[in-house]
């Protein structure tokens, strides 16, 4: 990590010592945590849920079959036994995976969890999409259900043939395809395991039965603020983590942002739960005190913002005048529309730094990241449009930042007679119905979509399937905005997914990258950062790289 | 005698306006002793009104500068304390309010203000003591059912019975001195006989003093010991009120006099009389304006002339038995709501009247006030459809045409409205207003409206220049001549002037009598003249209607109602009249003593 | 039949002579239009009021020629002007120097000056015409409601409840997603603003139609409304020439409140992306741009902020001064 | 009086009924027109990147598919006899009146609007009291003394209310209040009034202020222009005269002939006030209605917007009715219905 100085700025390095290091490591126990949400979570399901911070943040009380180890840097992104005695167990066609239950298990209320506890949980999360349907389906893609119907519709979870559970401790995945980063997926939340009689539906999310450190307390509706107590029925011992530090864990929700932030640097909040850092106004209070610095760090977010080219809108559908923008843009207005140096590294390809595989490459580099007159023009020479044209750039109309990198990118191809207008939606239906509607893009000739992907899980599989993926685009919800469908692409992509050795799949990864870019269907411009601040009071503290925010597990308060 | 309780000295009121310093009252001095009653006379403008306010200290605050002396009770009102001023008011001094439909709060129950009136001077008065004493008033201004009544909002009663309600509240502490502002305009005549004797009770019960104010010498006649007469904010003349009404000394004065309308003065006699005096140009006291008048006149005459020798001869004087108006069994009746739950019963405000007018022919209707006269106007005008009954207008029946075939037919039947200040417009200048009836008659070219505007105001005696005036720039009587004009521009055949003379001081009034006679000679009009002032009515009718509750109950040529009435209720009208004579009102006004304590007794 | 005194025909012949005597030339009165400018003018804070109004006008309509002379493009980026690591304004008082008049934006280095020159075009067009429509329409509707009463009074009050009720910024929202590209020869921004101008017109209508008509109610029944109905006045006449003259008080204090309130309006419709889209500039939307700076770059978020809050003070105070001048009653 | 009254709460109810009507067209017609089909509005309520199979079990929960009149005639009926859920493993009953149930939050919307509703109330009763408090005697005061010091100062501060956003006076006064001078609590501070009544006015106090500023400015000038139509009339000569105390004929005599018109944009203001709190409730980070509102459009989830909508029409509708029925108390020569 470490703030960048190098372009003659203010000073803006901040401390960042959570990022390498545990800040005030201790082992003591007792306290309220406080923490606030600007919005809320989608749902405290861990079954129903999308959000890494809501990853990070159920942790509290759904154990899952493994889990990222509790430790800064890149140690951080080890996966460890978590229910499971052992990470998962593989059968030689790739094609079962086995974890087994660690003994003396218990749900808050007592009863032991079991193998089938499991299965249900992944049964309900992923085959009832008329139920639950706001987390990932990867289970559902991956493994062999035949045509299980959930188990809101076939109430019988024998007839779930994905998973088998040979005994009360035995967990079997069967996969229809081998599937080599398994184990990512059995760190979701959606393998935390949930008892049968106690599902409630959608309803689930006010009494989630806790497998974890902590329960809620009585019943909660959504919105209201959420109090998290001791569970009594927990066992330490049988967790790798140590995650039962504080008496209490609070969450407020909808927490006007400026205001929540305020609250943050003064101490009556402990921790942001969204995990993005601070907003404008904060960022400058920090930024201009050497004390508050000291309580800061500045880490990459894992989430890679670029804007999509699409190549069936005109002129797009040559690639020379889709280079044409990939030179003209200006990379460092761009960083500077997110709040410069400290919002971001420039990005010059479409993998972020902290994704194996990672390259620094810069496929269509220019001198300062501002853009390259010669090459603009060479380029539209090329294409055919020597005085430019025009197009449309869409983006999302309630995100200011993305808004203002927008128009950095349109006053940088004004000068070079790339005419753009703006085009906003609201962020709630942008990838529904606009930008991740094929027709609406081509309709509304939408050449050019902001837009920003973290990765679901640490890996290069995990980042790029759904945005480069020919498989991925849809007709509704489309995530690959480029709608690049690329043989190359997408044999490369399948590939890695059946290639068990981690290495050879990093070198995949590299190459699809490659590919992409070479496509000049992306045009990457930030390695997002985030200013994250950790109010005095707080003990452990560290920088996940897993969940790419503070490690809420760890967290614990000061004693006076 | 004492030292008197009122004493003004050299006292001078100006107010700053667009044009420089208006000077309302110019160095007036008078006194009135203890127990005495004094009138102040004079016409409209004169500053009466601004005396008035100035013994309440009621300038204070306001951009008018007052000087000079006044000295109420023993106290100077001009240096006094404003706390002293205000505990003085009402409880010293009050003062009775020349319009009663805006001097009374219309979102308090008459009671509340009333109530309010005691307790600000006796706060420790109960609630209902305060009730008591309230009722108590409401009952000696002869409010009937006043416990009741008091109850009621102000729009809840009558014109009369809201002047009646202001008395009350002026009396609400027994003032030491009442100082009352043209109290009688709004009424009837009854009404009116009846709160000049009240007065007249209260000094000799409470020897409290009073200041009469009004531009009628009749009303002051009876009812106070000395008079002042007023012209352009000073004094003219003043002296015992007899001596000054038989042997007045001055010019002006003698000129009132001469305007008050006489009851026993006929309709021929008054013709006669006003057709004399306007063959004589020019005569002395008439000013400019009426010169000017009668050169608008004369060329109104010469068109007129022009037309008829160019045009059809004028016709016949119309056969007697062809009517231009004649309504049959005419009947209004109003729902009148009832309470919270919206019960609503029927009033009939206009009950089964029949009569005919005929061409150039002037049908007075006199009554009390509420008798319905208003409604039979708006009836004939077709402003209200009437519930059943006949109203044909030159043979046609009118009573149920639709708005839009009325339209046309607008131009023949005019109306003069009650009150010249809330019949204009006031955000519409006068010019406007008056050719507004040709330009909704279809007249488009503005310049012969404008014409026409300004050659009818110069004939109702006002200036062409006044055409962009807004109506606030203009005295009640030059309203009042505005409000003529525009009823006039269309030529009409039948104009219906509901009280168009009773806001207006006599000078004024005698001018706009004259006016409406001289216009109806010019253009040959027919005329329903409604209005409370029997001697008015007088002098302008061929034939006069008397009304009551809705109903017509006596209809006859005018002379034969007024020296031979057949009905009771004529008569009680005749003997309520005021008159000039000092001593006769006071023999009048004990009849109607004798005869209330008759009918009380019985 | 009677003999008028002239018929039309009569009027005609008679018509030189009478001119030369009582013509208009003689007269000596001053329209209406006339007193009221007399009046103003001696209003010396009115005039102030009319004075700023008339600049910022000739500021929105000559915006090219003034930013040309003051200052720099309203759409280009000046990063030098920032600290690249904060995105905020090199030197004090947030980057203001002969160049910049008001200092540069954070993070875009644009020009302030100009855009609240540029700004003024938009926020004033927007601020006026939809004050405009809404004061008509609730005039006109008011007006009618109240006169006629009955059933059209019913029909018109309900219809005021339900665009009371609606759910504005959702059918904004709803609105972003099938805005076309050209619509009415409109293109673009300008049919941006056109729909901006619609929305926050027509749906603010209601509450000053139910202010005037309340109004209404109560002059409907003055004594002067029945007179001009007896002159054989149609109801359009009567609502026009009669009732309107006296509703100017009102609709004038409301028109010179709503300017602002519509000024402010387009900013949040700019912020949920129903606004004019970027780079144009509006005072609404750079104030609420302005907002994350507030302590950092101040005078980003006070040069809008003053520029709404003159303009209205400018015409509240010229509002207050024609009211005035308009009422005959008033004296000095 | 009562037919009158029970009249317009008949029209009320189709008023209400037009609104939601307006809304489900919205909803549904709006995006048609853009050319999104039922995929498109299904893919606004699963993951980041939903499967199509997902897609269809949400239209068919949903009920995407029916025609738009069948799903509002559902809506209709729910509200009058209530309906049930299917939560997964659960029928849920949801009574009368049933406002649906939300499909973001997966919760019935009626009870969470009676959550919000206390909020929002505070808020908006506590600001309508000191707008109105302090608008009608700024005016008051204004009016008296026209054209002094006293009055061109409190038109500029009334102005400068209307002139800037609540999130700037709503931010500068945290700034301020709440830590640099920590005076009053920061935001998200919301205590019920029956848990503490201290505390509910305490951290209250910032955003009532900053709302009220907004709409004092209204107030003061309509009183202003008020009084001094009413000061010159002929009835306050009178009070006068009976000796009463400058400050009665004012406020007792003066105010409450002025007062008519204001009441009706009382009536207006509050009516949507309900609804519209959303600024200062999301500067302030109060949990009521209008940011549920406003975040509930934003994540398109109908059944709350209709919720939301619903009961603001409902308000606008009584506000309305109380103010033409009080116009006839206020001033008696009002026939209520006439
Ligand atoms: N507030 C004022 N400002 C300017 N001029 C005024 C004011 N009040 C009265 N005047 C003027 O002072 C003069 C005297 O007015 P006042 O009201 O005393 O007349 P009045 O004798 O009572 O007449 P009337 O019989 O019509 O009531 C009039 O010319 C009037 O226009
Ligand atoms: N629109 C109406 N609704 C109900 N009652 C009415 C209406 N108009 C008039 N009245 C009633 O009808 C009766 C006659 O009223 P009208 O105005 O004709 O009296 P008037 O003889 O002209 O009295 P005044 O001398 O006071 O003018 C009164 O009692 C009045 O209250
Ligand atoms: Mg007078
Ligand atoms: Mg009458
Ligand atoms: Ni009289």
């Amino acid at each position: 990590g470490g703030g960048g100085n190098e372009d003659g700025g203010s000073d803006v390095s901040v401390d960042d010592s959570a990022i390498s290091g545990i800040v005030d490591e201790s082992t003591e126990q007792g306290g309220t945590l406080n923490y606030a949400h600007s919005d809320q979570f989608d749902s405290l399901d861990p079954g129903n849920t999308y959000y890494a911070a809501n990853w990070d943040f159920t942790r509290y009380f759904a154990r899952t079959l493994v889990t990222y180890e509790q430790k800064p840097g890149e140690a951080g992104l080890e996966l460890v036994p978590d229910l499971a005695t052992d990470l998962g167990e593989v059968s030689d066609d790739g094609l079962t995976w086995t974890y087994t239950l660690k003994e003396g298990l218990k749900f808050q209320d007592g009863s032991d969890i079991t193998a089938e506890d499991v299965k249900y949980a992944i049964a309900r999360s992923n085959f009832a999409p008329e139920v639950l349907n706001k987390g990932p389906n990867y289970f559902n893609t991956h493994l062999d259900a035949g045509g299980y119907e959930g188990p809101y519709e076939d109430g019988n979870l024998d007839n779930f043939s994905g998973i088998s559970t040979p005994d009360d401790r035995t967990v079997e995945f069967h996969l229809n395809e081998p599937f080599a980063e398994f184990d990512y997926l059995a760190a979701f939340p959606q393998t935390a395991p949930v008892p049968a009689d106690a599902d409630t539906g959608d309803q689930y999310q006010t009494q989630v039965v806790s497998s974890g450190p902590y329960r809620f307390d009585g019943e909660w509706t959504p919105g209201k603020q959420l109090t998290l107590v001791r569970n009594e029925e927990y066992d330490p011992e049988t967790d790798p983590l140590t995650r039962n530090r504080p008496d209490k864990v609070q969450v407020q929700w909808k927490q006007e942002e400026n205001d929540r932030d305020k609250r943050l640097l003064n101490g009556d909040l402990h921790m942001d739960v969204s995990g993005v850092g601070v907003e404008a106004s904060a960022r400058q209070d920090i930024l201009r005190d050497d004390e508050l610095k000291a309580n800061a760090d500045n880490p990459q977010t894992g989430f890679l913002l670029y804007f999509a080219l699409n190549s069936n809108v005109e002129p797009f559908d040559d690639r020379a005048c889709r280079e044409a923008i990939l030179y003209g843009a200006d990379k460092t207005a761009m960083q500077g529309a997110w709040g410069g140096s400290i919002a971001g590294d420039i990005a010059t390809n479409m993998l972020p730094p902290s994704i194996p595989g990672y390259k620094d490459t810069d496929p269509y580099g220019t001198e300062g990241q501002t853009g390259d007159e010669a090459k603009v023009d060479e380029s539209l020479e090329e294409c055919g449009m020597a005085d430019g044209f025009s197009t449309n750039i869409a983006y999302r109309s309630d995100r200011d930042k993305e808004k203002k990198a927008a128009e950095a990118l349109q006053q940088s191809l004004k000068q070079y007679g790339i005419d753009t207008e703006l085009k906003g939606y609201p962020a709630g239906t942008y990838t529904s119905e606009q930008a991740g509607s094929p027709a609406f893009v081509e309709r509304e000739e939408l050449g050019i979509l902001a837009y920003g992907w973290g990765a679901d899980w640490p890996s290069g599989y995990g980042f790029l399937q759904q945005i480069m993926h020919g498989d991925a685009i849809k007709d509704a919800g489309n995530a690959n905005l480029s709608e690049l469908d690329d043989p190359e692409v997408n044999k490369l992509l399948d590939q890695a997914a059946t290639t068990d050795d981690p290495t050879s799949r990093e070198e995949i990864y590299a190459d699809v990258n490659a590919l992409a870019m070479d496509s000049a269907t992306f045009l990457p411009y930030l390695n997002q950062k985030a200013l994250l601040y950790r109010p005095e009071g707080l003990s452990n503290v560290y920088f996940s790289e897993a969940y790419k925010m503070y490690d809420y597990s760890a967290l614990g308060l000061e004693q006076n | 005698m004492t030292d008197p309780v009122v004493s003004v000295k050299d006292l001078r009121i100006t107010f700053p306006t667009l044009e420089g310093r208006l000077t309302a009252v110019d160095g007036l001095s008078f006194d009135v002793p203890d127990g005495g009653a004094v009138g102040i006379v004079g016409e409209s403008g004169s500053g009466k009104s601004a005396t008035s306010l100035a013994l309440m200290g009621l300038h204070r605050g306001t951009n008018a500068d007052v000087t000079g002396d006044i000295t109420v009770a023993g106290t100077s009102i001009n240096t006094a304390s404003d706390t002293r001023v205000r505990a003085m008011r009402g409880n010293d001094i009050a003062m009775v309010f020349q319009d009663p439909m805006s001097s009374l709060h219309p979102q308090y129950t008459i009671g509340n203000q009333l109530i309010e009136a005691l307790k600000v001077h006796r706060p420790g008065a109960s609630a209902s003591d305060a009730r008591a004493r309230a009722v108590e008033s409401l009952d000696r201004v002869g409010i009937p059912d006043a416990a009741k009544r008091i109850n009621s909002y102000p729009h809840e009663f009558s014109g009369g019975m809201r002047q009646r309600a202001l008395i009350a509240m002026g009396l609400m502490c027994e003032p030491t001195v009442l100082l009352a502002d043209e109290i009688t305009t709004a009424l009837d005549v009854t009404v009116q006989a009846q709160i000049l004797d009240l007065l007249d009770d209260l000094r000799n019960d409470l020897g409290m003093s009073l200041i009469l104010v009004s531009h009628d010498l009749a009303v002051v006649a009876g009812s106070v010991d000395e008079v002042l007469v007023m012209q352009n904010g000073g004094v003219v003349e003043r002296g015992d009120v007899r001596d000054v009404l038989s042997a007045p000394a001055h010019p002006y004065t003698r000129s009132l006099l001469a305007a008050v309308p006489r009851v026993d003065v006929s309709r021929a006699q008054r013709r006669a009389q006003v057709r004399a005096e306007r063959l004589e140009p020019a005569s002395e006291g008439q000013g400019e304006q009426a010169q000017r008048a009668q050169r608008a006149r004369r060329r109104a005459d010469a068109e007129a002339a022009e037309q008829r020798t160019g045009a059809t001869a004028k016709p016949e004087k119309s056969d007697e038995d062809a009517a231009l108006l004649s309504v049959r069994n005419a009947r209004m009746r109003f729902k009148v709501r009832g309470g919270l739950l919206g019960g609503a019963s029927d009033f009939y405000a206009v009950d089964d009247v029949s009569f005919d007018l005929h061409q150039g022919e002037t049908l007075g209707i006199v009554g009390e006030s509420g008798s319905g006269k208003s409604t039979l106007s708006r009836m004939i005008t077709r402003l209200l459809t009437p519930t059943s009954g006949e109203i044909a207008f030159e043979g046609r029946d009118i009573t149920r045409l639709s708005e839009r075939k009325l339209r046309p037919l607008r131009r023949d039947i005019q109306m003069i409205f009650q009150n010249p200040y809330s019949s204009l417009n006031p955000r519409v200048t006068i010019g406007d207003s008056i050719g507004a009836g040709l330009r909704v008659q279809g007249e488009t070219d503005t310049k012969q409206i404008q014409r026409k505007v300004q050659q009818l105001l110069e004939r109702v005696g006002l200036e062409a220049s006044h055409y962009n005036r807004f109506p606030h720039a203009f005295s009640g009587g030059q309203r009042q001549r505005i409000a003529i004009a525009r009823a006039l521009i269309l030529r009409p055949k039948l104009v219906i002037c509901d009280e168009p003379v009773s806001a207006l001081d006599v000078s004024t009034q005698d001018q706009v009598l004259r006016l409406l006679d001289e216009l109806q000679d010019d253009f040959d009009l027919t005329y329903i003249f409604v209005a409370h002032d029997l001697a008015v009515v007088r002098q302008v009718s061929d034939r006069v209607a008397v009304m009551r509750q809705g109903e017509i109950v006596e209809l006859d040529h005018s002379d034969t109602v007024y020296e031979a009435p057949r009905h009771d209720y004529t008569r009680e009208l005749l003997t309520a009249a005021p008159v000039l004579d000092p001593v006769e009102a006071k023999r009048q006004r004990e009849q109607r003593a004798e005869r209330r304590r008759a009918s009380t007794a019985a | 039949m009677t003999a008028p005194l002239d018929e039309p025909g009569a009027t005609e012949q008679a018509q030189p002579d009478a001119d030369a005597e009582s013509g208009g030339v003689r007269d000596r009165g001053r329209s209406l239009g006339q007193i009221a400018w007399m009046r103003l003018r001696k209003d010396r804070v009115a005039m102030t009021g009319g004075a700023f109004v008339v600049l910022m006008a000739a500021v929105a309509l000559f915006a090219p020629l003034i930013v040309g002379l003051l200052g720099q493009p309203p759409n280009q980026w000046n990063r030098d002007m920032l600290d690249p690591a904060l995105g905020t304004p090199i030197g004090g008082m947030g980057g203001m120097s002969g160049d910049y008049l008001f200092g540069v934006e954070p993070v875009t280095g644009r020009d302030i000056f100009s855009r609240i020159v540029y700004g003024a075009r938009i926020s004033m067009l927007i601020g006026f015409l939809a004050t405009l429509v809404s004061v008509v329409l609730g005039t006109v509707m008011g007006i009618i409601a109240g006169y006629f009463g009955g059933w059209v009074d019913s029909l018109i009050s309900r219809l005021m409840d339900i665009f009371l009720a609606f759910p504005l910024l959702l059918f904004a929202m709803a609105l972003v997603g099938v805005l076309p590209d050209a619509a009415f020869g409109l293109e673009d921004n300008a049919l941006r603003i056109a729909i901006l101008v619609f929305i926050i017109g027509f749906f603010n209508w209601p509450y000053i139609g139910r202010i005037i008509r309340g109004q209404t109610l109560s002059l409907r029944e003055r004594e002067f409304v029945e007179a001009s109905r007896s002159l054989g006045a149609g109801n359009f006449y009567i609502l026009r020439k009669e009732l309107l003259p006296n509703l100017v008080a009102p609709i004038l204090v409301y028109s010179t409140l709503l300017i602002p309130t519509n000024i402010l309006f387009e900013a949040a419709l700019s912020f949920l992306g129903v606004g004019v889209e970027p780079p144009t500039a509006t005072w609404g939307g750079m104030l609420s741009e302005a907002v994350d700076y507030y302590d950092s770059a101040p005078n980003f978020m006070l040069a809008p902020g003053l520029a709404i809050f003159l303009t209205v003070l400018a015409f509240n105070l010229f509002g207050d001064g024609l009211r005035d001048a308009l009422d005959p009653r008033t004296q000095s | 009086m009562i037919r009158y009254i029970l009249r317009r709460l008949v029209a009320g109810v189709v008023l209400l009924l037009v609104v939601t009507m307006v809304v489900f067209a919205i909803f549904f017609l709006v995006p048609r027109l853009a050319g999104i089909d039922s995929d498109g509005l299904a893919a606004r309520y699963v993951g980041k990147s939903p499967s199509p199979e997902a897609i269809a079990a949400v239209k068919e929960r949903l009920n995407l598919d029916e025609p738009i009149t069948v799903q509002y005639g559902e809506f209709v009926s729910g509200l009058v006899t209530g309906t049930e859920y299917d939560s997964g493993t659960d029928i849920i009953h949801c009574d009368a009146p049933c406002f649906g149930y939300s499909f973001k939050t997966n919760t019935e919307v009626w009870p969470q609007l009676m959550d919000r509703l206390p909020v929002t109330g505070s808020l908006a009763i506590g600001a309508a009291v000191i707008w109105v408090l302090a608008g009608v005697s700024i005016g008051v005061l204004s009016a008296l003394r026209r054209g002094s010091l006293l009055d061109r100062a409190a038109m500029i501060t009334a102005l400068a209310g209307v002139s800037l956003p609540i999130f700037f006076t709503g931010l500068v006064s945290l700034a301020l209040l709440s830590y640099y001078w920590p005076i009053f609590p920061p935001g998200g501070s919301y205590t019920g009034i029956t848990e503490n009544p201290l505390a509910w006015a305490h951290g209250l106090v910032l955003p009532w202020v900053t709302l009220a500023f907004l709409y004092a400015a209204m107030y003061a000038r309509l009183t202003r222009a008020g009084m001094l139509d009413t000061m010159g009339e002929d009835f306050i000569r009178t009070a006068r005269a009976k000796g009463l105390p400058e400050r009665t004929v004012v406020t007792k005599h003066g105010l409450r002939a002025a007062l008519t018109p204001i009441i009706t944009i009382f009536g207006l203001d509050f009516g949507l006030m309900l609804g519209g709190a959303v600024l200062t409730e999301s500067t302030f980070s109060l949990p009521g209605l209008g940011k549920f509102a406003v975040d509930a459009i934003r994540g398109n989830d109908l059944p709350v917007v209709l919720g939301v909508t619903l009961l603001t029409a409902a308000f606008v509708v009584v506000c309305n009715l109380i103010v033409d029925v009080l116009y006839a108390w206020v001033d008696p020569r009002v026939r209520v219905g006439a």
